[in-house]
């Protein structure tokens, strides 16, 4: 098997004292689509946020496209291919939608094509609309929108999605299941995490439980059915 | 005196054409342990903070035992009785764990301002403080600086230091977040003890505490109420499915 | 006899803030060439000079001067520039019986309200600067006056002196603004002074100020509808800025070095030292010091009281002034001059600054004794 | 500013060491040591203290306390000059001076906090500074000369001596209420307040008001020192109340060590001290390298001050007590 | 003539304009200051010593080096943005883990031993240094007598003041900026080196006020405590303009020029406190002042 495009080993992170992540294992391929589930507060987002180095601190390893990054700067990190799309979107008030959109720079490390405005803007059409407005004055799906569509622009290669599909009507969700099949179509690495397994169960091709921040479940979809149980168990309230 | 001991009226709070929490009716009853729970972002937080008048509500009002506190400060609703903990864990760590129980218990004695005596009065509070710490499994640990305890047991404290303050409500922002199993029962079951008598209002993510232990539950999202009742009713309502526990978990699970 | 065997002069003035270039380390050269000059002894006893810096803090000052005489043995103290820190240092020098000499410092009070017997005002002060400038520029046909003054005591009583002087030497005063101590921008005060339509601008201020507002009154243009006369100036002031800037201003000094052929030879060899000629302030540490060691020498002892009443009695005549010590209040009495600022075609040579224009005597330059409001005055 | 603060306390009872401590500051004259000097540096030791009093125990930095040793250096000397108020009363007159003009400023600046809170202090100060400037009593430039000292409780102040022991004891008094302060319930909920804002308002505290009255307490205490420091030196000055004044003190207390009791009193001795000494230490410097600019240092004050405050920010936080105290733990911890 | 309370229109307005010409400098000062505490949170009380230091360079330029007021121009701000950069990699980048205290603490620090240095070498009396021969003379304007020099103060500093404006507000790099003080960590998450932001951004802040000296030189005094006075003064507009905008740190300095100059003319006594006054005023109505926003 070639390098994979993101792997993780004996991953721990921790906010100010408390320990968080107690040791994530998980390695993605290239074109993949990796979901991380995981009931509220079991460390996924935080997982993502580790990989880009926001956490307080982190310990481990998190290797891109084969290269050691925990030691590594935030932007360092970036420019090797990661495009993060925040679970709180991180759409900036004091900039319009199209400031958003070209904040983020073109990744000097990105492998993948860079989309242009005008394929974004065909995309989503609502942002050219309101391409003038200040960011957070869209509507909470156009800020994810917006949010997920300014990492097209830099040439990630590999994108981290935090809940994407939250607090979107079902058209834009479809929108969104489409984008990423296309998305992957392409090439594009993708680990996103989903509450909404409807949205991740046809996407995925592989699947990670994350429970008291550690892996406690790593299966392919194809196995999706004979997990099915497990998974009733692990997820439930 | 009515049964509901703190009751809301079309709260709502603004944050720069942002609206974090949007016309909340919340009604708790005397005696209850009352859980808000809503996924990351729902206002839940921010529904303390206006409580407690950490935040000035945009619109609507805030009734405690049928009085309107919604122009009191942030120290004149904590001296009715209504305490709260923090999200993140708030000792005061360069304090012992004695002291930060004492500085609760303090505001009782008519002291806090006077700078010209000594601490030998403070001292007759050290047997009701060692009680309290009793109850929370903090004794041995009296003398040590809070900053030094475990995570857990600064939660623990926290509750304790809370306790001191005799709630009538208690607010209780995640308590079990950052622990480890043990800590977590150990805390529920605290949770629980401390109730006796008194009123808690927590917010939780953890779905075993919150079923093990609330009375009653309301479900935030978006900054609204989503649904009310207690776990059975709650765990069922199709739009908490949907917006929090995850329609297809249910699905896949059956009714649960 | 010579208590400790040494004779001990102590100098304490700015030596690092506003006043550091007038005085400072010049006025430290200058008292070094005086005991220089005496070969290092009086009275057959080796002289010493201990200095320090009060960085215009009158705590400092005193504070030094206390501790000099109580732990060092100083014998006679001499005052630079600051006049509070200075009004401290006599009381000291008085508490303590000391001869203290002051240079640098103007405020009429050390010979007034705070006179003691061992303070010697020996170099200039407010009085004089006004009698001097205001006189004689109101005599030269400047009639009408504003002052630009600045807005604290020492301002107020500079603007008060002078304006007296002027009144009664036939002139009229406009009106006067106030301006904050160390104002950084002097424009709309010089708008409202041009406003009054007077002919000459007396500026009772000193140092940065006078800089900053002659600096203004040029750019706007005021210098050609009136007459600048500096109350408080010094050879520095007008160094720095430039001839240019300053050309045709009056101001009251008690010498200037280009005045005489000794006030020239002297000059050159502090030149010598510290690469700029002196100003009338090191010229007077100068010959403070040596009239005070020769007093000494004369009478073989460095007994306050005795050190006093000689210095009172000798006449003062060196290349600095020609004059006395007054014996009631300790004012120093001498000629003041008034000089005029050449223009830059007019100098000759780096440093050639002035003309002398008027001698103003001794005995109208300074506070008349019946004036003087020192309580050890009898009248 | 939590990370500065030790309130590790030795094992044995502080009382004994500061016993040992004072005693040995009432022997100093005795051995020969400029009692001017002393009082200088115990007044300072009061400001700086008192300005601890705040930034140390609630986080306050306040950048304008000159405002208060100005105005009680001012209020004391005309009270003793001009109104022939005795010792005594003229220092009780310029504390509470200083403290009246505290609430006022307290009452502004309180509502901000952080580096808000030090640039109001700092203008408000600065206002009156002005105000000293232009108004008559203070003698403007000149500042308020010839303070008489006159008698305390019978005693001639005019003999330094008495006037020594009479410093020596205010001194004692103006810490002894700081000590007391420190720790007395009050002192508590102020530790808590800088400890953790939030958590003490919701536990019922009106955390404004402690922060006012330990703001005023401070200002009365810092005037105290200015009241005592006109007594002293018989003046009142203008460098009483400049902003740089208000700068020295916080340099003191961060020399010595923010929020440790004796701290303040360190600092304080080793600024005078270098303030009148520097010009010598430049000197010997210049002797020992063949620099010549080193005899240029006891005119550069302000620049070796400066170095001072970047070194102690950058590497010494603690200051010379706080890290003599973490020294210790730190040897206490390891066996 | 028409009278405004007892002063003759035209003389009010002469006033009125030099008041202008005092808050430009205010203007590019708290400005310089706002963008500096826009990004490192930091209050520079090194910013009037690097003003200063911008006239002194000026000065220095002509006389050691012969170089003109206009070279000095472009210069000035490059030398203190390079000694900026230092500052900032060198002390300030180790505090921003910190109380802000202690950047306000070590930028006093930073103050004093600049003024000390400067002091040592050059005294206090302070250099003189000539307008530039291209804005010598001064222009009639019928109410006044301008001085070029001072008509081109105004523009120049306006134009500077809303040229930074621009630049924050309607570039991509302005954008960086502003997302950066909103939220640094996900902006350095998309690749954009904050850290080397933040150097920059000081640096450039510094550069502003090194502007404002080499703009002052010819007004005043150049000497080494032309910055210490000032600064105190910026620091309550910016209190009174609430750092909230850059904007508003703009319009602030430039209406208390204003207010400073009129108070100068009525109540001249009071002209160096009225900023204080305002201030006081100010935070009993508004803490977080003018434009700020509540906390
Ligand atoms: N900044 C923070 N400081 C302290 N604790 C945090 C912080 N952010 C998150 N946590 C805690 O870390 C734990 C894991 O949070 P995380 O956001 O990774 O959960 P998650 O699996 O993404 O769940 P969800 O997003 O559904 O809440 C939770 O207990 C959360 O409360
Ligand atoms: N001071 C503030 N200014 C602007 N927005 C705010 C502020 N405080 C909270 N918010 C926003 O309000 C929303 C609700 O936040 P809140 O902290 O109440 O969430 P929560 O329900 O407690 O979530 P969590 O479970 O993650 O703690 C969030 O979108 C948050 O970003
Ligand atoms: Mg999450
Ligand atoms: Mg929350």
């Amino acid at each position: 098997m070639s390098v994979p495009a993101l792997e993780i080993s004996d991953l721990h992170a921790w906010y100010g004292e408390s320990h968080i992540l107690h040791g994530i294992n998980l390695s993605v391929q290239k074109g993949q689509v990796l979901t991380l589930l995981g009931r509220n507060g079991a460390g996924r987002t935080t997982t993502l946020r580790a990989i880009m180095g926001l956490t307080g601190s982190r310990k481990g390893s998190i290797k891109v496209h084969g290269s050691e990054t925990i030691a590594m700067a935030t932007h360092r990190i970036a420019h090797l291919g990661l495009g993060y799309c925040p679970e709180e979107r991180g759409i900036f008030a004091s900039l319009t939608t199209e400031e958003n959109l070209h904040l983020p720079p073109r990744l000097s490390g990105g492998r993948a094509t860079p989309m242009s405005d005008a394929q974004i803007y065909q995309m989503f059409p609502n942002l050219a609309e309101r391409r003038h407005s200040p960011g957070t004055r869209l509507s909470g799906g156009e800020q994810q929108m917006l949010a997920v569509a300014r990492i097209l622009r830099t040439g990630a290669d590999i994108l981290l999605l935090d809940e994407i599909s939250e607090g979107l009507a079902p058209v834009i969700v479809q929108t969104l299941a489409r984008m990423i099949t296309t998305l992957k179509g392409q090439g594009f690495t993708i680990v996103m995490v989903e509450q909404n397994f409807r949205f991740a169960a046809p996407l995925a091709d592989h699947f990670v439980v994350v429970e008291h921040g550690e892996v406690v479940e790593s299966f392919a979809a194809a196995e999706l059915p004979a997990k099915q149980a497990k998974l009733d168990e692990l997820l439930s309230v | 005196m009515s049964e509901l001991i703190l009751e809301t009226r079309g709260l709502s709070k603004d944050f720069k054409g942002f609206t974090a929490v949007d016309g909340v009716n919340l009604r708790v009853q005397r005696g209850a342990i009352h859980a808000l729970i809503g996924p990351n972002g729902a206002g839940k937080t921010t529904c303390f903070n206006l409580l407690t008048k950490f935040l000035e509500p945009t619109r609507g009002s805030i009734h405690f035992n049928g009085v309107d506190i919604t122009g009191e400060k942030p120290a004149e609703i904590a001296r009715r009785g209504v305490i709260r903990s923090f999200q993140i864990s708030a000792v005061f760590p360069h304090l012992t764990v004695l002291e930060n129980v004492r500085i609760g218990l303090q505001r009782f004695t008519g002291t806090s301002f006077h700078f010209w005596k000594g601490l030998t009065g403070l001292k007759q509070l050290d047997a009701r403080v060692l009680a309290l710490l009793e109850l929370v499994d903090l004794r041995d640990m009296a003398t040590l600086k809070a900053g030094d305890l475990p995570y857990g047991r600064k939660r623990a404290l926290e509750i304790a230091t809370t306790m001191a303050m005799e709630p009538t409500l208690m607010l209780l922002d995640e308590p079990t977040q950052g622990m480890g199993h043990e800590d977590v029962d150990r805390v529920t079951a605290l949770i629980k003890r401390v109730a006796e008598g008194r009123t808690v209002l927590m917010v939780e993510h953890n779905m075993k505490v919150v079923s093990k232990i609330a009375d009653r539950i309301t479900v935030l999202a978006r900054g609204a109420v989503l649904a009310e009742g207690d776990y059975a009713e709650v765990s069922r309502h199709p739009a908490v499915l949907e917006a929090y526990m995850g329609s297809e978990a249910a699905e896949l699970q059956g009714a649960h | 006899q010579i208590s400790g065997d040494t004779v001990k002069i102590g100098f304490i003035t700015d030596m690092s803030s506003v006043y550091a270039d007038i005085d400072g380390a010049g006025g430290v050269e200058a008292i070094k060439m005086a005991i220089a000059d005496m070969k290092g002894m009086a009275a057959g006893k080796k002289i010493e000079l201990i200095f320090a810096d009060h960085q215009n803090k009158a705590d400092v000052a005193a504070s030094k001067a206390r501790e000099w005489i109580d732990t060092q043995g100083l014998d006679m103290l001499i005052g630079g520039t600051n006049s509070g820190a200075n009004l401290a240092m006599a009381k000291i020098a008085a508490e303590k019986k000391r001869p203290f000499m002051v240079i640098g410092a103007g405020s009429a009070r050390l010979t007034n309200e705070d006179c003691t017997p061992y303070t010697i005002h020996y170099a200039y002060d407010t009085v004089a600067l006004a009698n001097g400038t205001g006189a004689a520029v109101t005599k030269g046909g400047g009639k009408s006056w504003y002052f630009l003054t600045a807005d604290y005591a020492f301002g107020a009583s500079l603007q008060n002196d002078t304006a007296a002087v002027v009144a009664k030497t036939g002139g009229q005063v406009l009106g006067s603004v106030k301006h904050p101590l160390n104002a950084s921008d002097f424009s709309s005060f010089l708008l409202q002074a041009q406003g009054s339509k007077a002919q000459v601008l007396g500026l009772a201020n000193a140092g940065g100020d006078t800089i900053n507002a002659i600096k203004a009154a040029n750019e706007f243009g005021v210098t050609k509808t009136m007459k600048l006369a500096g109350l408080l100036m010094f050879i520095n002031d007008i160094h720095s800025l430039g001839l240019k800037t300053t050309e045709g201003m009056y101001l009251t000094d008690s010498w200037y070095w280009n005045q005489s052929p000794e006030a020239r030879e002297w000059s050159r060899r502090f030149f010598e030292k510290m690469k700029r000629m002196p100003s009338s302030l090191q010229a007077a540490d100068y010959s403070a010091a040596m009239h005070y060691l020769k007093a000494v020498d004369a009478i073989k002892t460095d007994d306050a009281d005795k050190v006093m009443v000689k210095m009172k009695s000798t006449p003062i005549n060196d290349f600095y002034v020609k004059g006395n010590i007054r014996k009631e209040d300790g004012r120093g009495i001498h000629d003041m001059f008034l000089l005029q600022v050449k223009s830059p075609k007019e100098s000759n040579e780096p440093w050639d600054y002035f003309k002398v224009t008027t001698r103003i005597p001794g005995e109208e330059a300074f506070t008349k004794l019946a004036d003087s409001k020192c309580p050890l005055v009898k009248k | 500013m939590t990370a500065l603060v030790s309130t590790s306390k030795a094992s044995l009872n502080p009382i004994y060491g500061y016993a040992l401590l004072f005693g040995a500051i009432a022997l100093l004259p005795a051995l020969g040591v400029y009692p001017i000097f002393v009082m200088k540096v115990l007044c300072f030791a009061l400001f700086a203290c008192a300005f601890n009093l705040l930034v140390g125990f609630t986080g306050l930095l306040s950048f304008g306390h000159a405002a208060f040793l100005g105005t009680a250096a001012y209020g004391a000397g005309h009270a003793l000059k001009v109104w022939g108020f005795s010792a005594p009363a003229g220092l009780i007159f310029g504390a509470l001076a200083a403290g009246g003009v505290g609430l006022v400023i307290g009452l502004l600046a309180i509502k901000r906090a952080g580096i808000y809170f030090s640039m109001i202090t700092l203008a408000l100060s600065q206002m009156l500074y002005f105000f000293f400037l232009q108004a008559s009593f203070t003698g403007g430039e000149d500042g308020l000369q010839s303070v008489p000292r006159g008698s305390f409780l019978g005693l001639d102040l005019n003999n330094d001596l008495t006037l020594y022991y009479v410093v020596l004891g205010v001194f004692i008094a103006g810490f002894w209420l700081i000590y007391r302060t420190v720790h007395s319930p009050f002192g508590q909920v102020l530790t808590s307040i800088r400890e953790n804002e939030p958590r003490a308002i919701s536990l019922g505290y009106d955390v404004d008001r402690f922060k006012l009255l330990a703001f005023v307490l401070s200002a009365t205490l810092a005037g105290l020192a200015g009241a005592t420091k006109t007594l002293v030196l018989g003046f009142a000055t203008l460098t009483d109340a400049v902003w740089t004044t208000s700068g020295l003190v916080i340099l003191m207390t961060l020399v010595g060590g923010m929020g440790t009791l004796v701290g303040p009193m360190v600092g304080a001795l080793i600024i005078i001290a270098l303030e009148n000494k520097i010009g010598d230490l430049g000197k010997a410097l210049a002797d020992l390298t063949g620099v010549n600019w080193f005899n240029g240092l006891g005119e550069s004050v302000s620049l070796v001050t400066g170095l001072i405050f970047i070194v102690c920010v950058l590497a010494f936080r603690r200051g010379v007590v706080g890290e003599a105290i973490a020294l210790w733990d730190k040897a206490r911890a390891k066996p | 003539m028409t009278d405004f309370f007892g002063i003759p229109l035209p003389a009010l307005l002469g006033q009125l304009l030099l008041g202008l010409v005092n808050g430009s400098f205010y203007a590019m000062l708290s400005l310089g200051l706002a963008v500096i505490f826009g990004m490192l949170n930091i209050i520079n009380f090194a910013h009037g010593a690097l003003y200063m230091m911008g006239a002194f360079l000026a000065w220095m330029g002509l006389e050691y080096l012969g170089l003109n007021y206009w070279m000095m121009l472009l210069l000035a701000p490059l030398v203190v943005g390079v000694l900026g950069i230092l500052i900032e990699r060198l002390m300030l980048q180790w505090l921003y883990k910190l109380d802000h205290i202690y950047g306000l603490l070590l930028t006093f620090g930073i103050t004093l031993v600049m003024e000390g240095i400067f002091r040592s070498f050059y005294g206090v009396s302070g250099q003189q240094y000539q307008v530039p021969d291209a804005l010598q003379g001064a222009t009639n304007l019928g109410f006044m007598i301008l001085p070029n020099y001072r008509a081109w103060v105004v523009v120049a500093s306006i134009t500077v003041c809303l040229a930074v404006w621009a630049l924050i507000e309607k570039t991509t790099l302005g954008a960086t900026l502003r997302a950066g003080t909103e939220n640094p960590k996900l902006v350095q998450a998309f690749g954009i080196n904050v850290p080397r932001m933040i150097t920059l951004t000081y640096a450039g802040g510094v550069a502003l006020a090194a502007f404002a000296g080499v703009l002052a030189a010819p007004i005043l005094q150049v000497s080494a405590l032309m910055g210490s006075n000032l600064i105190i003064v910026v620091f309550a507009v910016v209190v009174i303009g609430g750092m909230g905008s850059i904007l508003g740190s703009i319009l602030t300095g430039l209406g208390l020029g204003v207010i400073e100059g009129l108070t100068k003319v009525f109540y001249p006594e009071a002209s160096s406190t009225v900023v204080f006054v305002v201030m006081a005023i100010v935070l009993l109505v508004r803490p977080a002042g003018l434009f700020g926003k509540e906390k």
